[in-house]
Parts: structure tokens; C-alpha cells; sequence
């Protein structure tokens, strides 16, 4: 009577049966974001067994519209974290586990292989055609949610041989032809709908009860209330052409559009720290040539090539020729979980002027210009 | 032959409007895409797929008349 | 930019004049359970400017399959206090009232005065045609929902000469044709979906944008996803009888389908007590007569006409000839939000027994049978 | 007449499916429910509406062809 699932239990359609197959099962939520956040408390609510959950992102006061896990209390802090940690007094009977990293080419096949359902909750094209293919390589039914505006997508992919996301929209759009992430506004509760309808599809592909929106796109409009199903078909051709390269997965780098936060710092910050990894990310071509053992040298366009030489117990302090490619090889690393890389504000020529005014440092970081 | 449009999410900001319905005379969808390309100009900047009566088809498809839906992906989340 | 609100602000549809709307709007909730807790998670975070919860429960084990503003932590609290704490970390910018109390015909006129709209999250016919006539006497939007098992129903009544819930269903059902609360199961996440909708009814309603649920019925199914919305037609008939009622409105006295929590305690509970008021609801034929001066003596069928003779400061356990009738007079009276009524088990014999065997205490309790 | 009739909540639960098509000769929405009754026993002792082709109707209305919705109340929240 006092069961915490008495409600569940006493449908027909689920029963204690029902309940034990909900219990048995590991569903990994991508993003604890608007869409995240019903989507775990549902699930949590109902009694996954175990639920993963991957956010790299920290609570913001803007987030608080609509990400209604978190709070005051959690500003700053992961989501992920955050969010496991209200949901274990939402339920204590069950085992959720906090992964509060972004999700990569490179962990992704590992970490999927680890649940049985995977549930996309983030908000950028890049991880969502990631998850697709990587839930197509792990076999994995995917219960895709996306929003805009006032307006939501819902769907099951790669479930019983069902369509994928890519059957529905080959490729990413074009970087100009959707408007950046951060710019977008959102209905509130449009989230709180929608997500709450993709843990319903979760919980339908457990109980295998009632229809799942696989190969279905259903499309709901909060302002007119409208509701549409679509129907979509499955394209072997795009399927089988992701699980042919999937030799290659884990080696392809993402290309967010929404921006990455990158550490870019002064030079000067790194004069009196030991322990420090300079990278010069320029081409062989470029002038001035810089000669010092301390320094390693890897061109932008052949850092992924050479992550064997970049040293994991020091921090990077990466730069170029004008700070602007040693930016973009920090956000390279960044997603590739490497931590502790730093982009130097300052030029080459900027930079040695520094280092050698360090007259009564004989640190191991003084260069020589060679030419 | 008689054509119901709706536009969802971005396409409907470039359109105006969620809904038309026009008479139409050609016969395939990329038809019907290149008429709504000329009068609405910013069209063919977005990346959308098209439906047919509740199923989505690809622009060489036959026209039957009905429903016809421009489907943009969202990515928010 | 760190704006709380800055993803409403930047919707065209929505912007600062629309947030200052929100901000500026006062919503009452009726019930904070399964359909209650979406409601106020994003009114809360949508920054409805004041939210009123009413709800007389407290939260146990079996709602937080659903309920997802409680957990062990707040397990045994009455659910308004509980979430009013729980709303506040997700948004201090605003004002939240929680009435830890039954709505009644006689609070409930003087409450919805002090709202905008209100928003019926309650689970039992009574309350939701109390709500209903309510909300027609004082004039206010009425943003329904209500749900069954895997289906739910969405509409907006009372608002702009719309129809209202008795238009749609003129008078509650006979009782045996609908089950009892208790016995119905509910997919947990279905109040999810339908609770986030009726959110969004109210700020569609404060922002004046979209198509409001008005003059229509929403009907959702969550195991076939489908949606359909149905033409509902005021019946002025229907609306002028409950208006011409209005003056006996706060005499009316609800019927619950759903079972009351009633306090049944042994006698013996009482004999080491002082300060309690014991009452006596038999008829006045009934026998044995008990005559002592520390028990009130009111009828059953007299009991609303003597309230006065009740004493609020005291507790009071009520007693009958076997424990039946009794009962029924502490349902009325908890419905009347008095508080500490007892329903003493033992049928008046037994009182007596149990009262003359305390030969030590010269308390006022002793009794004596007339005849 | 060709009918599509739609049960919602306990409604189906009587009736032991959601959705039922029929070919019907008489002409009012009263005759079809005693058809109904007839056919599932337990019919009358519910409460529900009737709602053709997406508006409620009372059971005097005439019988248009098309949709028919028999919709109980909900209690639960």
C-alpha cells in the first residue's frame, strides 16, 4: 500500500511486472538542461534503475527560467552534479550517476555501450548528430526531444529498425542558416512539455506498451496547441554509411556553434609557474623560428595527429602567431577532454619580448630567435 | 490543384505566417519549392525537409494535393 | 545578460513588456500534486510574480512516483509548505503563498478574489466543481486540467465569456460510475505533460499571445501520443443558475469521492489526557443516555448548525453508538477546517467501561447513565 | 451512415478499444448511444459526452456521418 510505485503497480498495463522492467533499466540523459530537467525528474519519479546523466555546463541565473532541478542554491555549480543531487531525495531507491564532462566522439561509444536507452536532452546540432550516430553504432534506441522558440520536436530513432535523425535531416544546417544557440529565446515551459513527453517515450520502449513515436516526428506548437505527427521513413543508405565509418568515430572532432568557453590568458600569468607545457601551434613556414627545448612544436593543422606529445600532468600554455589559432587548438583539446590548456593572448614576437625580459630568471623557458 | 502550407519554427518567421493554402499548377514538390523560393526571399537560406500529407518526402516527389509541411530541424534543447 | 528572465526577453513575442506581465500577475494553484508540481515549477520559474499553493495533504511515499517537487526529505509535510520551500530556491525573485488547508465553499470566494487566475490541479470531482462555480462568482480565468490513467484533459474556462467545466460536464458524476481516487493508477509522467500545459495556458492567458485553450477541450493520450481538441459551447443556462446561487454558496458542504484521512482513535487514547472536548453525535432517542457536563451533546444531523458549541481550542473526539457515525462527523468537520477532530473506535458501551474503570482519576470524564 | 467512433478514459476500458468504425441507419446521436448500450452492457451506468466531428453535441443532434467522440470526466490530478 504504501509502495512508492503503487500507482504504477495498480495499471494493468504496467504492474509490478511493469514496474521490476523499469527498475532493470539503465537510460543515459544527455544535457540537464531545459529539456534535461523534466526528463530526469520523470525518470527518477517512475524508478529507472540507473540513470546517467552528462552535462559539462554550470547552473547560470538564466537558466533558472525553465531548468526547474535547479536554483539559488546550485548557481555555479555542474548540472550534472547539481541535478543528481536533487533527484536523490526524489528518489533514493535508485543508482544515478553524475558524468559532469561534455560527451565526444571519444567517450561517447564507451559510455553508451553502458545503457540501454539514450535519451537527448542537449541544445547544439553537433552533439545531436553525435548522439544519433553513436546510438546507431551502439545499437541503442535514441529518444530525441528539440525545441525552438514556442515550437518542439519529438521522436524515437534507431529503435526496431526505426529511422534515424539523419534519415530526417542528413546533415547539420549550415552554420548561418540557424541562429546560434545563445541568441535564441525559449518559452519556459515549452521544455517541461516536451520532456516530459520524450520520458513517456522512454517509459512506452520499457513497458513495451502503447505506440512509440518511432518513425514518427511529432511536432507541437505551445501557442495554438497544435499537434502533428509526420511520418518518416528509414534510409538505409545514410544508416549503413554511418556504421561503416565507425572505425573512425572516435577519432572526429566536433564543431560547436555555440560557443566554447576557452582560457585565454597574458603570457605574464605563466613568467613564474613551473610546470608548464608550451605549445607553438604555428606552421613550419613561419617566422620568427623559435629554438628551446622546453618548447614543443606542433602545427595547428596536425595537433589532433600528435596528442601522444602534449604532457597530461602539466598545464598547456598554447600560442601562434596573433592568439587567434591558439585559440582555436584550446577548444580542440577542450573537446577532447583534455584539461589545463591555456591560449596565450599575445603573439609570437610579443611573447619572446616578455620571456627574455626575465633577465634574472634562469628558468628553463628562455628562448633564442634562430635566423 | 489546391495546397496546404504549413511552416514551422524559423520557417514560419521568413514566411510570416503558419499556415497558407494556394492553388498550385505544377507537379512536383521542388516545384512548389522554387514558386515559395521567389516569393519569399530569405527561403532559400534555411535548411528544411517537406512533408506530403503527414509523411516526409523528398523534393522529387509527386504533388498529390493536401498537406504539405516545411520542417526545419531545432537544435535547443 | 544575466538576466533570470533573458530567454522570455529576447522573444519578440514575449520581451520586457511581456516579463513585466508575468511579474505582475497573481496565481492561485489549486492542489500541489501530480498536476500541481509542474504548474508551480514553471509558473515559479516563468516568475509569476505571486503564487498561491492550497493544498491540505501532506506528501507520502506514493506521489513521489510523480510528484516532483518532494522527496524523502519532505515525506510526512503538508505539500503547499513543502513546495513553497522548494519553489523558493528556484526563484526568490517572487512571492509564494502557501495554504496548508482544504478550499472550502466557505474560504474559497474570499481567495480567488486575492488572484488573477486560477489554476485546478486538484484530483477529485467536488473540488473541481467547487473550483469551477468559484471561479464563475468571482470571474476568473479557470485553467483546467484533469487526468485518468494514461489521458488527460486541457481547457481554459471562465475567460472572455468562454464555457465553463459545467458546460462541458454539467454535474458530477454518480459516484459509483467513476472510481475512487485511491484505486485509479496514473502513469507518473503523464501529469508532467499535462500540469506544463496548463502552465502554459496561464502565461498564454497574462502574455495575451497564441490561442488559448478557451471554448475548447484538449485531449491527450500518452500511449498513442495522439491529441485531439474538441468545440465546447457555453450553455448560459448552465452559468446564470451557478451565478443566482451565489449567496448559498458558502453554505454548501462538499461530498468527497475520495476518502478523507479520518483520526480513529481507541478511548484509551484520552483518559490520560486533559483539555479535550468529547462529543457525543448520537440521536437523541439512542441509548444509553450519558449525562456529564463535560460532554457535549449534538446530533449528527444538527452538527453543522452547531458549530459554535465546538470548542477550537480543545480536542475533540467524537464518539456515536459503534464508531461509524462518528467518523462521518470528523469528515465533516476536517471539510470545515477544524482542526484536531478524533473519531473514537469504540462504540459508546465501551466508552463507559473504559471511562468507569479509571477508579483512581477523579477527572471530569467520569460519566453516568440516565435510566 | 459510416461512422468512426473515438472512446476516451473509462469509456474504452467498457468498450475494450479506443477507436471502432461502424455503418449506422439511424439519424439522431440518441439512437447511436442505445445502439452502444446495447452492444456494451456497461455503457449506461457511465457518464460521458458526445462530441461530433470535433464539438460537443447534445444527444438530440442529427447524425452527420464522420466522428463521433464519447468523453468521459477526469477526476485525477
Amino acid at each position: 500500500m504504501t509502495n512508492r510505485y503503487n500507482r504504477h503497480i495498480i495499471l494493468s498495463e504496467i504492474g509490478q511486472v511493469g514496474q521490476d522492467k523499469i527498475s532493470n533499466t539503465k537510460v543515459l540523459v544527455i544535457g540537464a538542461g531545459g529539456l534535461g530537467c523534466p526528463i530526469l525528474q520523470y525518470l527518477t519519479a517512475a524508478g529507472v534503475g540507473t540513470i546517467g546523466i552528462i552535462d559539462f555546463d554550470v547552473v547560470e541565473l538564466s537558466n533558472l527560467q525553465r531548468q526547474v532541478l535547479f536554483g539559488t542554491s546550485t548557481l555555479g555549480k555542474n548540472k550534472a552534479i547539481a541535478a543528481k543531487e536533487r533527484l536523490e531525495d526524489l528518489n533514493s531507491a535508485i543508482s544515478i550517476i553524475a558524468y559532469g564532462k561534455k560527451l565526444t566522439h571519444q567517450n561517447a561509444i564507451n559510455l553508451f555501450n553502458q545503457y540501454d536507452i539514450i535519451v537527448d536532452g542537449s541544445d547544439n546540432f553537433e552533439t545531436r548528430y553525435l548522439v544519433n550516430d553513436a546510438s546507431i553504432i551502439t545499437n541503442k534506441p535514441l529518444v530525441f526531444g528539440a525545441i525552438y522558440k514556442f515550437e518542439g520536436q519529438v521522436s524515437v530513432f534507431n529503435y526496431n529498425n526505426s529511422p534515424s535523425y539523419r534519415c530526417l535531416f542528413p546533415n547539420p544546417p549550415e552554420k548561418d542558416s540557424v541562429p546560434n544557440c545563445s541568441e535564441i529565446g525559449v518559452l519556459g515551459v515549452l521544455p517541461g512539455i516536451i520532456g516530459s513527453m520524450q520520458a513517456n517515450e522512454v517509459l512506452k520502449i520499457i513497458l513495451g506498451v502503447g505506440n512509440v513515436l518511432s518513425g514518427k516526428l511529432l511536432c507541437y506548437n505551445a501557442l495554438t496547441s497544435n499537434m502533428s505527427t509526420l511520418k518518416i521513413n528509414r534510409n538505409e543508405l545514410i544508416v549503413q554509411s554511418v556504421l561503416k565509418d565507425k572505425e573512425n568515430f572516435h577519432k572526429k572532432e566536433m564543431d560547436f556553434n555555440c560557443e566554447v568557453q576557452v582560457n585565454s590568458v597574458s603570457i605574464e600569468t605563466f613568467l613564474s609557474e613551473e610546470n608548464i607545457q608550451f605549445i607553438d601551434v604555428r606552421e613550419a613556414h613561419e617566422q620568427p623560428k623559435i629554438e628551446n627545448s622546453s618548447i614543443t612544436y606542433i602545427p595547428l593543422s596536425e595537433l589532433e595527429n600528435n596528442l601522444d606529445r602534449i604532457d597530461k600532468t602539466k598545464k598547456k600554455a598554447i600560442f601562434c602567431q596573433s592568439g587567434i589559432r591558439s585559440k582555436r587548438a584550446v577548444e580542440i583539446l577542450q573537446k577532447l577532454d583534455i584539461q589545463n590548456c591555456f591560449s596565450i593572448t599575445e603573439g609570437t614576437l610579443e611573447i619572446i619580448k616578455h620571456i627574455n625580459n626575465r633577465h634574472c630568471d634562469g628558468g628553463t623557458t628562455e628562448v633564442i630567435c634562430s635566423k | 490543384m489546391h495546397i496546404n502550407i504549413k511552416y514551422f519554427g524559423q520557417i514560419s518567421e521568413v514566411t510570416q505566417t503558419d499556415e497558407e493554402s494556394l492553388e498550385f499548377s505544377g507537379s512536383l514538390v521542388s516545384e512548389l519549392l522554387e514558386t515559395l523560393n521567389e516569393k519569399y526571399d530569405k527561403l532559400k537560406n534555411k535548411d528544411f525537409q517537406v512533408a506530403q500529407n503527414q509523411e516526409l518526402v523528398s523534393t522529387e516527389t509527386k504533388l498529390t494535393g493536401g498537406d504539405i509541411a516545411l520542417l526545419p530541424p531545432f537544435a535547443g534543447g
